[in-house]
């Protein structure tokens, strides 16, 4: 097994963070796994990406051209990494961010979700990422959600970790929606 | 009454405009542009002098100007 | 034990400087190996050393050379353009036989290039992109447990031999985060007071120095030089062979490279192949004699480099005519993925099949 | 009607990939009006340096070629030298010019080379991810002085224009700012002179701009705006360090 | 015909620059070399050129980059630490594409070396000192007329595939005295209207550059390069080949190494034995084919030069097993006489029988 | 019998390669004598640089580093980083530290590196025959200005100490000069300065001695040393431009 | 009477303490030393005050001065 | 035929000059020429040196560890020099300047000759350089003394043409006392 996701969005959206989390969770989970950022000019002008590789190998390439799956936080998400998205793949768009975007392609699942409107529901807006992540993990199966509850200490700072319950909520919802989609 | 063009896919909502226009015209609005930021708009067009202050001070020189 | 933790290449390295006792750092920024002076100026000034962030890297290898002379532990760290400018200075400290560490985490060239992985420094590194005859011992990581490992062994042989090492890795390798387990090696720091300058107190006073203008006198400080590679080569090659009987080709490639291709590897084994691996971990010195019994064997190589090929000149000097070397490279601005190069493999195999 | 303010026909009509705020855009802009004011569009060739201004040449509709960081002074030399009749200009943050660069502007200035050259002083290395600059202010907190520059281990922020000013090839040096309308102003009257000195063959024209850089301040637009005055300014002080008239030349 | 003059190896290739039409000249100071800066800045202002005393090599390769750009013929010479400092620059211009030549008179290394004759910089000359995968043209002149005559060959290679070019000579060559003839290239210069920077009058706006940030941009631009290198390759590779049949071996040299070693040769084969001479004349690109033309009829070769072993590598990349590769080296400092080069030869050749 | 002048102790029993008359000599003794003076020979730690004087290390009783050419300010920075307790000075002729080594002396000095600069101005590259250097006078024929430095072409001789002493991380600058008995007094107060301000941990110590090269100026050493006050001086004046009490530091 | 000490193999006759002797005591030789110079001796020992000025003028430490 | 001599003394001497004096001889002699001066460091502190290698062929290394002849014009250039000529050799020694040097080889001759003195007697004592070269020319006999003097034109600067005269006889007085020796 290696599964590729690539997360995607603008900065401030939390998506090196909820790269984190999968990376870490994915450990816990007994797999193996590297975190690979965007960097550089890449982050002038506000878009933020990572690649997270998960196997039960070694992992070789910590990134890739053709992701088995891609967590697009904005629409110029969806437009730059979907298309490389690999036959079997997953796709996961915030509705929120990009609500015309009617991406498809042959042999990808996409999963639309308004997770700005979904975490404002949950009460902090902030939370969007989280369920994106929650939707994302829940609907791929590669790492079980436990996992990433478990993980959250580690990634969240400590004067956040008051708001663990919360984050571990927002995957749920996310997990839950997700679902409920097809 | 002077005209102000806004190249609303440009603005980076930076808010430079906003801050230093004398006649408090102009406000970040709600929708969010391509770019992901909520862009300026002119929300007194009114009071608006054409002082082109907003124009200067914008990095991103998202405004035109007439008058 | 320590626990392990998930961490970026770029800070292990930093973090096993320091875990060898290394105090002092000076460098400049430079995408994307910017972790490790952010980490180690956060870190040194807390154990009485002294993080300088030169004005370039011209002055921070010269600065490393100051250092290096008084006997103190002390690295820089670079990415390719960076480490161009540093040649001048790496000559004179291989000429002066001083230690220290430079490690290149090597990005897109020629040329401002980019900032992506790339494997395009290879022939810089071990053959000497300063003037004249020279060396520097050169350690490949594959993992971000080594970008610690090799770094801690890079301080150490550097003592040893007295010659500058270089820790030659990628934004791959420097960017990624990998689960790191830190340990602090037991080794004494080899003693330098036979040669490092601290003052002409009760001795006679020292010279480093790599001019010699007395008749004959640098050709034999030169012969002497290329004495000691001798001995570094014989002693200190490292390299990971996967190979077994009957083995239809093996896979030559270090560093990243290496990464993307043991996946590919991997997989052909698993469908049954018989493919082996070759893994220089030291690429200067470079395991010519390992790689030529292999040869002597009759097995193919393909090498596989972030590059439009520099080792495989070295595997093909290795091999020299015994058994047949092909190349894959992948020039940056582009990762090949391990199917890619399963396809390159498999199309070798059904060649010779 | 008339037009009060458009977007000078030698910029590009793209965007800029500058973070919001930052005065990179700006300077830019007020670059590309003197290039329109004296008509040399057609005549210039610029050498770009590396920094969150690499992207010039996108920018600019000119000629223009990338320099090693810290060498476009030099490579700008190479080009006026070669090319009496063009317009050359550079374009160099405070990393690329204050400290790998130091030396290649100091000669093109001591040298009188006759080109122009713009400064952008935001005090940290932006490009790379906010390290500590030679411009950082004492006490600034960047990825590489996590405790705040301290004079003690890293110096005084080094002042560029002052130093330079006093090299005979300098013929006109001034230090300006672009947060707000009348720094502004006066800004674009520098940027304009230096155009001229070239122009006129009177040595090295040099602006030094006070220039944000909200992403690695940490701050937002307005905030990171009002730190110029605020910090930049009683620090690096604003104004015309040198002018030369064309009788006291030699 | 211009009657022949008595010159320096270094006044004779300043004097092909301006034959060449070259008029700019970019800088420093640097023993054995400043015959060049000097001769220019006294003829360059007469002919309506520039002499500038750059403030460093550095910034001296940069003006060269920035007058290149521009399409104007130009020049830099050094030697060796001052062309360590060029790596970055040279970098720079190759991923660039843009012409001009790089002189580099080479002494003895590592570090400050000395100031005698020295090959030790084939290396960093042939596999790039500077970082990324990029090529340069090298010629390798032997003799004073060659100073002139290669000078002229590399402006107008270096033009044509729009690369820089070096003429890597040593402090023997440059500081010598021998008969030289001058000569004006009839050639026109090489149109360089379509990409050279002149002002975007009439036309799109031009970028030099070698930053690509573009998916793939950059693997394309080194592919790119690459095949442009296997033209050169195929087109202009030069070199001396003086093998009779029945050859009992061939010696393998360049530049002063070859002048000392025919010697010998000839004095071998005035004995009545039957020995080659293999000089390459382009080192960069390296006539891979022709030596491997001579290892398939089993000649062996025993390479002559002035350093611990750089270009013996390239013969052996030639030779690939098919016939002995021998190394005579002698590291700067010493030069061998013509006698030691017999004597070497002598002893091999014992051996065989 | 009381000894009034003999051979520092610090200097090696040898005879100098200098030519006749270069001042090159003069200045190594009193170096020699400032580290005798203040009893540091064996706590020195020197960084040779590349010039006339390269041989340095064959001429000081002390243990020394040869640094690339320009770069001996940074070498010294890594010594006394790692060895705050040595003594550290460096010696440089001015094609070293003020043409290639500008980056490295301006920023040595900028961050307050405490280490003693020995700075030998005599107008040309010495070792290599005679260029041009960036202090070069105008109108001085040079192999590489062979019809005079010309301020069109090459710009003024630039003015180290006068740059270096504006920057806050010198402690003591000062211009010094040989050529008579007066001078000389001053040169050694000047030298010894420059030592105690290391010892005192006030920064950088500078001093730019205004050297002879009879050799590389066709002229015979009387001529050339009286050169030094007829051409020389007027143009680079003598005195300390800086001179910074414990108090006012930082 | 003050001590004048001249180690002659040093001096490479480049006359300037004969320049800055205030007593005209010095001069150069006729002979070579093993330089190839004519050293300076010292022609007027009596009027030699021991201000020691040859001895800080002379680039190559030839003098030792006692008195 | 390849014949190395180096010809070396102080600085001044005129050493340069009659190498390239030997050298331009030995071309217009119709034989083939290198010269090699040196340079850099090694012509600090007043010594200076070349060396000219002549042959019939093309000529190899235009320098040597053991040449065929040495001209020592000073003490410290007998000392450096002398014991590197190879066997057959001849070594001139300007006793001028090297009053009590005893050098002596096997299979080496030694030429001693006081050229200053010489040199004053023909009224100009610069001329002590052409003595020695006319000395060792005439005695190797590898150039001819009229190729000398026909080269004299080239080599001097314009200013000194006026000198030819006394130059030529420098030569030839030097080439006669080397007879005169044995
Ligand atoms: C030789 C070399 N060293 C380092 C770098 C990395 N680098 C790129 S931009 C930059 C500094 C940018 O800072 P500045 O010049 O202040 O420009 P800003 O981005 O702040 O506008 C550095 C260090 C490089 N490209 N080349
Ligand atoms: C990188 C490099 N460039 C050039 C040189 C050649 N070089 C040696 S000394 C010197 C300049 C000497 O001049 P200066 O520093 O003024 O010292 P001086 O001899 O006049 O005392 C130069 C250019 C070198 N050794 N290394
Ligand atoms: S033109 Fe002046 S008044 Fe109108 S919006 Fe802009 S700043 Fe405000
Ligand atoms: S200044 Fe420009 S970018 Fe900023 S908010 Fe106003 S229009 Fe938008
Ligand atoms: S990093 Fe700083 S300087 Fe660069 S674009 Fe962003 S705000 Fe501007
Ligand atoms: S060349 Fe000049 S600086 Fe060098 S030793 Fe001779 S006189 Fe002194
Ligand atoms: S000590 Fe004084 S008086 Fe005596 S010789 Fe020397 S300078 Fe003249
Ligand atoms: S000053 Fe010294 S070297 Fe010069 S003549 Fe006098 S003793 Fe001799
Ligand atoms: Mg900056
Ligand atoms: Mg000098």
């Amino acid at each position: 097994m290696n599964h590729a996701v690539i997360m995607a969005g603008f900065g401030g959206q939390g998506i090196l963070m909820i790269g984190n989390l999968f990376a870490i969770g994915a450990l816990k989970q007994g797999l193996n796994c590297t975190f690979f950022p965007s960097y550089g000019v890449e982050m002038r002008g506000g878009t933020a990406n990572c690649t997270v590789t998960i196997s039960d190998h070694e992992v070789g390439s910590p990134v890739t051209s053709s992701p088995n799956g891609v967590v697009a936080m904005n629409e110029p998400s969806v437009a730059k990494f979907a298309p490389r998205i690999g036959e079997g793949g997953l796709l996961l768009i915030n509705t929120s961010m990009a609500p015309d975007n009617d991406f498809s392609k042959d042999g990808v699942e996409v999963i639309r979700l308004p997770c700005n409107q979904i975490a404002d529901e949950l009460g902090n807006i902030k939370l969007a990422s989280m369920v994106a992540l929650g939707a994302y993990a829940g609907r791929c199966g590669v790492v079980e959600l436990k996992f990433l509850e478990e993980a959250l200490p580690e990634v969240l700072p400590q004067k956040l970790h008051k708001l663990i319950p919360s984050n571990i909520e927002a995957l749920r919802a996310g997990a839950k929606r997700a679902d409920k989609q097809d | 009454m002077p005209r102000l063009t806004i190249h609303e896919d440009r603005c980076k909502a930076c808010g430079l405009c906003v801050e230093f226009c004398p006649k408090d015209c102009l406000a970040l609005s709600d929708k969010f542009n391509p770019q992901g930021y909520h862009p300026v708009e002119l929300v007194n067009p009114d009071e608006c002098t054409g002082c082109a202050i907003c124009a200067k001070m914008c990095p991103d020189v998202v405004f035109k100007v007439e008058k | 034990m320590a626990a392990k933790t998930f961490e970026k290449g770029n800070v292990a390295i930093a973090k096993a400087a320091v875990a060898a006792g290394c105090k002092y750092y000076f460098g400049y920024p430079i995408t994307p190996q910017s972790d490790i002076p952010e980490y180690l100026s956060g870190v040194l000034p807390g154990v009485g050393g002294q993080f300088v962030q030169a004005e370039s890297e011209i002055a921070a290898i010269n600065m490393l050379l100051g250092a290096g002379s008084t006997g103190k532990r002390a690295m820089t760290s670079s990415s390719s353009p960076g480490i161009s400018l540093k040649q001048e200075g790496i000559s004179y400290m291989a000429g002066s036989e001083i230690p220290g560490l430079i490690v290149n985490i090597q990005r897109s060239g020629p040329g401002l290039g980019g900032i992506s992985p790339s494997q395009g420094d290879y022939f810089q590194a071990t053959r000497g992109g300063g003037h004249g005859d020279y060396r520097i011992l050169v350690l490949a990581p594959a993992t971000v447990q080594e970008m610690y490992d090799l770094t801690i062994l890079a301080f150490e042989l550097s003592d040893k031999y007295r010659m500058p090492a270089m820790v030659l890795a990628d934004a791959m390798l420097g960017m990624m985060k990998e689960p790191l387990e830190e340990w602090i090696p037991k080794q004494a720091e080899e003693d330098k007071s036979s040669w490092a300058l601290s003052g002409a107190k009760g001795r006679e006073r020292r010279k480093i120095k790599s001019l010699f203008l007395g008749d004959g006198e640098l050709a034999e400080h030169n012969w002497k030089m290329l004495e000691h590679y001798r001995e570094v080569e014989a002693k200190e090659t490292r390299v990971k062979i996967e190979v077994h009987d009957d083995c239809e080709l093996a896979v030559v490639a270090f560093g990243s490279a290496a990464r993307i291709a043991k996946s590919a590897v991997d997989r052909l084994n698993d469908e049954g192949r018989n493919i082996g691996m070759v893994r220089p971990i030291t690429v200067w010195p470079f395991p010519y004699k390992e790689i030529r019994e292999l040869a002597e064997k009759d097995i193919p190589f393909l090498t596989v480099e972030l590059n439009v090929g520099q080792m495989v000149e070295d595997v093909r000097l290795s091999v020299e005519g015994r058994s047949k070397v092909s190349f894959a490279g992948y020039p940056p601005g582009y990762l090949p993925s391990p199917d890619e190069i399963y396809e390159e493999i498999t199309k070798l195999l059904d060649k010779k099949d | 009607m008339k037009t009060v303010f458009e977007r000078p026909q030698s910029l590009v009509d793209t965007s800029f990939h500058f973070c919001p705020g930052c005065h990179h855009g700006t300077i830019h802009r007020l670059v590309a009006e003197a290039i329109d004011e004296y008509k040399v569009r057609e005549t210039t060739i610029a050498a770009a340096s590396v920094g969150c201004s690499v992207f010039l040449y996108d920018y600019f509709d000119i000629d223009v070629v990338e320099s090693p960081h810290g060498r476009a002074p030099a490579v700008a030399t190479g080009i006026k030298r070669a090319n009496p009749d063009k317009f050359v200009f550079v374009y160099q943050g405070d990393g690329d010019l204050a400290a790998i660069g130091t030396a290649e502007i100091i000669h093109a200035a001591n040298r009188g080379e006759n080109i122009t050259v713009i400064f952008v002083n935001n005090t940290v290395y932006g490009m790379t991810g906010g390290q500590m600059a030679p411009t950082t202010m004492l006490g600034q907190r960047t990825t590489t002085s996590p405790y705040g520059r301290d004079f003690a281990q890293d110096g005084y922020p080094i002042r560029m224009t002052e130093m330079l000013a006093q090299l005979e090839g300098v013929g006109y040096a001034a230090r300006v700012a672009v947060d707000s309308p009348a720094h502004l102003g006066k800004a674009r009257k520098a940027i304009m002179k230096a155009f001229a000195t070239q122009i006129e063959n009177r040595g090295m024209g040099f602006v030094e701009v006070l220039c944000t850089c909200p992403t690695n301040w940490g701050m937002g637009p307005i905030e990171a705006n009002k730190r110029i005055a605020a910090e930049m300014i009683p620090y690096f002080p604003l104004g015309v360090y040198k002018e030369r008239t064309g009788s006291d030349f030699m």
